[in-house]
């Protein structure tokens, strides 16, 4: 038979952000260096460009057409609407449409356990929180993780900033120092670009910063605690394989603790400071995440 | 010999050609830079902007937008005036149509055009200020327009993720009723009734500036107001409301991206439209007719280029310095007027 | 009430205002040199950028944040040459030019990001210039706490502006390029050499734009993003406006708006909506500019090519 | 050798004209030639191709019997040419001792010497008898003072070779006296001058030579001692001139404009014009003689509503129009023709149709009542006033920048004239302009006043003061000293006053009135 054909239509920033555009690069090659699909992607300019690239990959009758990022979603609604004998996925929004897979997932709960750690980790009892912008998306990452934090340690605080931009890593850098400033000594960050900034002042500023998205523990060995990792990847490697395989059943699919679709990183570079008695607590967190003994808010719900 | 080419008809219209192929040209460098084949991208560029009618629908439709800012810019500059803020006059201009297109339930044939009277009289009303505080207190319009620029994102950023949010996990208000929204013209592009809105548009400033006493005295306040006060004109009436016409026009340009494309309000939905219009205003020497050639100009590139990063390897970041690069030698007409002659002389 | 009273004269917000105000500084300087000789300048936002690239990309190379300095200078410098070229020598239009920099710088930095490091978001990290204790000032008690430890390109922009001052006001290159910038037909008939004059003008605009990138990318940050600048050419530009082009205002002017910007960080949690606070440093300038200062003069020739007639 | 300067066949086409067609010029040493005619007649493209702005397109020129080739202002600067311009090249927010150096600076290093510089100033106002303030900012200078700048600009360059074109053409009757003082004495130091002027008196009184040019050819050199007034006028224009201005006595009526106690601020807060009484009648031309910047702008500006009033009234035929707006007074039934044409009378970039309704573009017939212009009307107003005020070129589609002075000037008169007004300001009418304008422009006035129009007259030409007006007011120092009628008034009497002497002090022609 012939070779399935995917195309992926990444959002704003394309590739190389670091973030859950290149996570979903990943997914992609993974699909096909290991299913043998055909895959073709595109990396729009504006969000006027996101409806353009859609029907065009659906012109050419590509099999799947995954698109990254809820920016996609309205115009994905009709163009969907406009191809109903084609595939359609989309990572982080629903499109409520019989042929489109909705790819999303439990940030907050993945937030949660990242607050687990601050909250044990913090020796001042003040941790913060610095976000891109104060959108939807973003409240998840924020509520989940003021749960997180209060659920391991009680009388910690959590400071809440934001910068107003996914991209100013120089205002990130000082809304994390005003932080510490006031006392907080492990900052976690949900703000794209503006990280950076987090992460280069807990460098220079001696205190810890957590990661957000991908892994970003690299990016300051050491300093960064661990990252709060979606795996996007592993999404768009699902939902090429379930197509690959026949099984594809369109309709929400959402990645949360359990399947591994959130969680923290692999403490690469800070296994020897964390205690083992902070990793007890994270297990203990998602185990009963996972039975439902633990609600972690959703904002959005 | 020399005085030949001033004859030539077709100067207005070699001179960008010949602009275009030199920046293609230095272009193709970068091209070769990342090891692909540059005629094989500039077919591609070309044959998507402008190869088929369905091409050249969505050219015209990218263009729709940057004749709205393009005139803004422009209009503004015949009064004197650097509006460096028709992003922000953008934002406002599509948040408040937006809100009239989700809020009210009314006939389309009073929905529409309320809606995009809402957006030029937002866009108008957030021009204003710095025309205003430049009339009255002297204040630069630079630093006021570039000020309410941010402003008015974060403004609009709240509106819609606060108050007016639609409640979805995006950031973005209720979708507009269909009775608001610019009928599409040629789907499945999304072409709309809005570029017939900006062509008016262009026609009505280019009538306004030179075919009304308004515009006489605009420009006179332009291009000396010493003068204008001489001859009774007042001139700060006159900047307010060169401002004020300015921002309506790039409230438009907002209006049009929220009825015609996006149906609702997006945050931060506007890449750099306001910006792009002041090259397009300049490239189109500040003039409605240089206006809708350069926005054209522009749509086709981002179009073509769209379709070029879809069909060659070609990165993305190339396009946009080939974008760059065709600025550059368009703006630089005297180079090219004197390579011309070089050539005919030789 | 009592915590933003208190928040308004904290020697933190002031030592953050000094940080957020370099790159500022920095590109409003450049702005002065360039608008001074005839040639607006809307293009610092890109040389800024194009600075902030190059001083990581050299460090990252060499491990010497002070050759990524001094590589970034030269890229801004370069930048300028070009904003030159096409507008003192192909008489394009200066805000069309200046326009097409800044496109052209954003797609540059990301182009060669992804062509060195393969991504296009962050670059890795790099060395960066430390921070400076200044033994005496770091004494002093209030000033102490401001100025005494500080990154050493903070204390060059403050350097910068003295220097500026200087070369605008006291030499004699600095009084040929005030009457190029006033009136380039007068310079001409007496000998002063207008294009060279805005040539060198405009390449010191782009070196210092190149500083202020720099202080992003190796100083205040360790790696260089994409569209990291965001968006402060732009209020360098008012900032140079605002103090009425002249070095000493721009310093003020820049002051004051990374003043306003870290006080905003630290009163987040008023209870007021964020998007508010946010807006916090571009409401207070149009205010401030309202309140207390008329009429800026631009220099008289900026903005026109100089054409040399017959 | 006695030839400092010789220009032979100089040819310089403009797109579309030939401004200067084979033309010979050539200077003594130590001689002042006086070089007139018309405006647009080349006068100016010959000097700019001497000073290498302008690259000629054939000729050739030699300075002291060498051939050179002027390709720029350095070259001309080294030749030890110097150059006055008709439009001053000064840098207005430096001060006078910096824009007489710039270019040819002293150094310490990289520092410009500044107290050097000042002291050089210092020596050279000395030496030629130039005072002037090294610290003062240009803007804050009289153009006569600006002048004084631009010619110790070429002295400290060490000028030979002095070209002023059209010095005297914004100078006071005083001021051309000192500059006449300064050229003599120049001329005594051996420094040979071409002087640029369209005033045949100043022509006689100081030149030795005189050429003339007329549509871009030379119409011949005479030596100054064989020529006379009449003869040069002809020569410039190509036809017979009336130098006096032909007029009946005056009928004046009622009085139209009334000023009562009128004091009005600079912008900076100084006070220039102090409790100023005046009324002008219909049917009568009052002159107002006085220094520049004596009040007069100002007063004129206070009139005209471009300026505010601080303190008393200004009424036109008996109603209060003070602190009006311009646009307001304008209806009322006013008309200006302000000092400066290029700052206050001319879009410069409008074409001269466009210039034409200046101020009346909100009226009809000009525009539809909805607001849109009715071209028909315009291109009509401009066609029948380009003909009757014989603008040249006949180009109503012409921009006015691309008129020579004088035409703009007739532009601007045309607009005022033709409305008929009531009240007619006429602001240095006819500076720069050639005199067969002028003759023309005064004509024009005294037809205003026979149609009844009071007409105020404020010149610092005494002899444009004399020969309109049938009353004379002398203003100083921001108020009006004296008011006589035209029999009383002889030109060393306005002189006297002119410079803050008091009428019951007048000694008379030959009197000792006041100290110089
Ligand atoms: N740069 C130019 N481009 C085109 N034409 C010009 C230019 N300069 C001068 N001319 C034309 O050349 C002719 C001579 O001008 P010029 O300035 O030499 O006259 P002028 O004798 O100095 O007049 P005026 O008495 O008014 O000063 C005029 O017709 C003028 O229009
Ligand atoms: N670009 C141009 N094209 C055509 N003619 C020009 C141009 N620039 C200047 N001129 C002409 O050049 C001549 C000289 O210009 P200039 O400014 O010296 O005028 P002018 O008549 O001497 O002015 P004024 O008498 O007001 O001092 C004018 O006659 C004007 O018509
Ligand atoms: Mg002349
Ligand atoms: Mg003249």
């Amino acid at each position: 038979a012939k070779q399935p054909r995917i195309g992926l239509i990444f959002a704003e920033g394309g590739l190389g952000d670091q973030s859950f555009n290149d996570a979903a690069y990943v997914g992609l090659m993974k699909a096909k260096d290991e299913l043998g699909v055909e895959v073709n992607y595109v990396e729009p300019a504006d969000i006027a460009e996101m409806e353009d690239h859609q029907r065009a990959y659906a012109d050419l009758g590509y099999d799947l057409i995954i698109t990254i990022g809820f920016i996609h979603a309205n115009a994905l609604a009709e163009v969907s609407a406009d191809y109903p004998n084609l595939n359609f996925a989309i990572v982080d929004d629903v499109v409520d449409n019989p042929n489109v897979t909705s790819l999303v997932f439990e940030e907050h709960e993945g937030s949660f356990l990242v607050g687990v750690v601050a909250g044990l980790m913090t020796k001042t009892d003040k941790v913060g929180f610095v976000g891109g912008m104060e959108v939807p998306l973003i409240r998840k990452f924020q509520v989940g993780f003021e749960e997180g934090v209060k659920w391991a340690n009680p009388n910690a605080q959590v400071f809440v900033n934001y910068a107003g931009s996914f991209g100013d890593p120089g205002k990130g850098r000082e809304l994390a120092v005003s932080q510490n400033e006031r006392g907080a000594d492990i900052v976690y960050h949900a703000s794209g670009g503006t990280g950076g900034g987090v992460i280069d002042a807990a460098k220079s500023n001696g205190f810890y910063a957590i990661g957000v998205d991908s892994d970003q523990d690299y990016m300051a060995p050491g300093t960064v605690l661990t990252s709060m990792i979606k795996r996007v990847d592993l999404a768009v490697y699902e939902v090429i394989k379930s197509l690959v395989d026949g099984t594809l059943e369109p309709g929400i699919r959402s990645f949360g603790i359990e399947d591994g679709g959130v969680g923290t990183s692999e403490f690469t570079y800070t296994k020897d400071l964390v205690p083992q008695s902070v990793f007890d607590k994270v297990e203990e967190a998602k185990a009963k995440i996972s039975s439902g003994e633990i609600v972690v808010s959703n904002p959005l719900n | 010999m020399k005085t030949k080419l001033k004859a030539f008809p077709w100067q207005e219209v070699l001179i960008p050609i010949v602009a275009v192929f030199l920046a293609l040209l230095v272009g193709s460098g970068f091209i070769l830079l990342v090891g692909e084949n540059p005629l094989m991208a500039y077919s591609v560029l070309f044959r998507e902007s402008l190869g088929s009618t369905k091409n050249i629908a969505t050219t015209l439709q990218r263009a729709t937008p940057l004749i709205f800012t393009g005139l803004a810019v422009a209009f503004a500059f015949r009064g004197g005036l650097f509006n460096i803020g028709a992003e922000g006059q953008l934002y406002i201009g599509a948040f408040a149509a937006a809100w009239v297109g989700f809020t009210f339930d009314l006939p389309r044939l009073i929905h529409l055009p309320l809606a995009v009277f809402a957006g030029m009289v937002g866009g108008a009303l957030w021009g204003a200020i710095p025309g205003y505080l430049k009339a009255k207190l002297g204040v630069h319009e630079v630093i006021n327009t570039i000020m309410l620029n941010f402003i008015a994102l974060f403004l609009t950023d709240w509106l819609a993720t606060g108050p007016f949010h639609g409640g979805t996990w995006v950031p973005e208000t209720a979708r507009i009723k269909s009775t608001a929204a610019l009928a599409r013209l040629y789907p499945p592009t999304r072409l709309n009734t809005g570029i017939y809105l900006a062509l008016v548009a262009a026609l009505v400033a280019y009538l306004i500036l030179w075919k009304t006493k308004r515009g006489y005295e605009l420009r006179a306040v332009g291009l000396n107001p010493t003068a204008a006060e001489y001859g009774g004109i007042n001139v700060a009436r006159n900047t307010v409301i060169a401002m004020a016409l300015s921002g309506a026009l790039a409230g438009l340009a907002g209006t049009e991206q929220i009825l015609g494309l996006h149906n609702r309000f997006i945050l931060r939905f506007s890449p750099d439209l306001g910006f792009m219009g002041i090259a397009v205003a300049l490239l189109g020497k500040n003039h409605p007719v240089g206006v809708v050639f350069a926005a054209v100009l522009f749509g086709a590139l981002q179009s073509g280029s769209a379709a070029m990063d879809r069909l060659t390897a070609v990165p993305r970041e190339l396009i946009t310095i080939i974008q760059a690069l065709i600025i550059f030698f368009v703006a630089a007409e005297y180079l090219i007027r004197k390579m011309l002659r070089l050539k005919e002389e030789a | 009430m009592g915590d933003i009273l208190s928040m308004l004269f904290n020697t933190a917000v002031f030592a953050a205002a000094f940080r957020m105000a370099t790159p500022l500084i920095f590109a409003a300087l450049g702005g002065i040199f360039s608008e001074r000789s005839g040639v607006v300048n809307i293009a610092l936002e890109g040389m800024m950028l194009v600075g902030a690239f190059t001083a990581m990309f050299v460090t990252y190379h060499t491990g010497l944040p002070w050759i990524g300095v001094l590589g970034a200078i030269v890229a801004g410098a370069l930048m300028g040459l070009l904003h030159a070229l096409f507008c003192v020598r192909y008489r394009a239009n200066q805000v069309v030019t200046g326009t097409a920099i800044n496109i052209f710088a954003g797609g540059l930095t990301v182009f060669l990001l992804r062509f060195y490091f393969g991504t296009a978001g962050t670059s890795p990290s790099v060395t960066t210039i430390p921070d400076l204790t200044l033994p005496l000032l770091s004494k002093i008690p209030w000033i102490g706490k401001i100025l005494g430890r500080q990154n050493p390109l903070v204390y060059l922009a403050l350097l910068a502006v003295v220097v500026t001052h200087i070369v605008v006001y006291k030499t004699v290159w600095g009084l040929r390029l005030r009457s190029v910038g006033e009136h380039p037909a007068a310079a001409d008939t007496v000998g002063v050499n207008v294009y060279r004059t805005r040539y060198i003008a405009v390449a010191i605009s782009g070196a210092l734009a190149g500083l202020g990138g720099t202080y992003l990318s190796i100083a205040h940050l360790s790696r260089f993003s994409e569209n990291m600048t965001a968006g402060r050419g732009f209020i360098a530009l008012a900032a140079m406006i605002f103090g009425k082009w002249t070095p000493l205002g721009a310093l003020g002017a820049s002051l004051f708006f990374g003043y306003a910007d870290a006080l905003q960080m630290r009163l987040q949690d008023i209870g007021i909506p964020v998007q508010f606070m946010h807006m916090l440093p571009y409401v207070l300038t149009m205010i401030a500019l309202a309140g207390f200062i008329g009429k800026a003069v631009a220099p008289k020739a900026a903005g026109e090519p100089y054409i040399k007639e017959g | 050798m006695n030839k400092v300067l010789e220009m032979r066949g100089i040819i310089k086409q403009f797109p579309r004209v030939l401004a200067n067609d084979q033309i010979d010029f050539d200077l003594n040493y130590g001689e002042i030639h006086a070089l007139v005619g018309e405006n647009g007649s080349g006068k100016s493209t010959l000097m700019n191709i001497l000073y290498g702005l302008y690259q000629s397109d054939g000729g050739e020129i030699l300075v002291r019997g060498n051939p050179v080739q002027i390709t720029e202002p350095r070259v001309a600067i080294d030749l030890k040419i110097g150059m006055v311009f008709q439009h001053f090249m000064l840098v207005e927010p430096l001060t006078v001792a910096e824009n007489i150096v710039l270019g040819s600076e002293l150094r310490k290093g990289p520092f410009l010497d500044y107290k050097q510089a000042v002291a050089d100033v210092e020596r050279l106002s000395k030496e030629y008898g130039l005072k002037i303030d090294p610290h003062a900012k240009i803007s804050d200078l009289s153009v006569g003072l600006q002048q004084r700048v631009e010619i110790l600009k070429a002295l400290y360059r060490g000028a030979e070779i002095l070209i002023l074109d059209e010095p005297t053409a914004v100078l006071t009757p005083q001021e051309v006296d000192d500059l006449i003082e300064v050229l003599k004495t120049l001329r005594a130091k051996g420094t040979s001058i071409v002087f640029i002027t369209h005033k045949i008196r100043e022509v006689l009184a100081v030149s030795d030579r005189v050429t003339v040019l007329r549509r871009g050819k030379k119409v011949g050199t005479k030596a100054t001692k064989d020529t006379n007034e009449q003869d040069l006028a002809e020569m410039m224009v190509g036809r017979v001139v009336l130098l006096r201005v032909n007029k009946e006595p005056a009928q004046p009526g009622s009085d139209v404009l009334e000023v009562k106690n009128l004091s009005v601020k600079d912008p900076f807060g100084n006070l220039r014009v102090n409790g100023v009484d005046l009324t002008v009648r219909s049917g009568e031309v009052l002159g107002i003689a006085g220094v520049e910047g004596n009040g007069q702008s100002e007063l004129v500006e206070a009139i005209a509503g471009l300026q505010r009033a601080e303190q008393g009234t200004i009424s036109l035929n008996g109603v209060d129009i003070t602190n009006w707006s311009p646009l307001k007074i304008r209806e009322a039934g006013f008309g200006l023709v302000p000092e400066d044409r290029h700052r206050r009378g001319l879009v410069l970039d409008y074409s001269v149709a466009d210039n034409l309704i200046l101020g009346l573009h909100g009226k009809t017939p000009f525009v539809h009542h909805v607001g849109l212009r009715h071209e028909a009307a315009i291109q009509a107003n401009a066609e029948h006033l380009v003909e009757e005020y014989d603008i040249r070129p006949s180009l109503p589609h012409q921009l006015a920048k691309r008129l020579s002075g004088g035409n703009q000037q007739k532009v601007v008169v045309a607009r005022e004239f033709t409305q008929n007004p009531k009240l007619l300001i006429c602001a240095q009418p006819t500076r720069g302009v050639d005199i067969g304008a002028i003759e023309f422009i005064h004509q024009q006035v005294i037809k205003q006043r026979d149609q009844g129009a009071a007409v105020l007259l404020v010149s610092a030409e005494l002899d444009e003061v004399l020969s309109l007006s049938d009353r004379v007011a002398v203003m100083y120092n921001g108020k009006i000293v004296s008011i006589m009628s035209a029999e009383e008034v002889t030109e060393h009497k306005l002189g006297y006053l002119m410079l803050g002497g008091r009428l019951e002090d007048y000694q008379g022609e030959g009197g000792n009135g006041h100290e110089n």
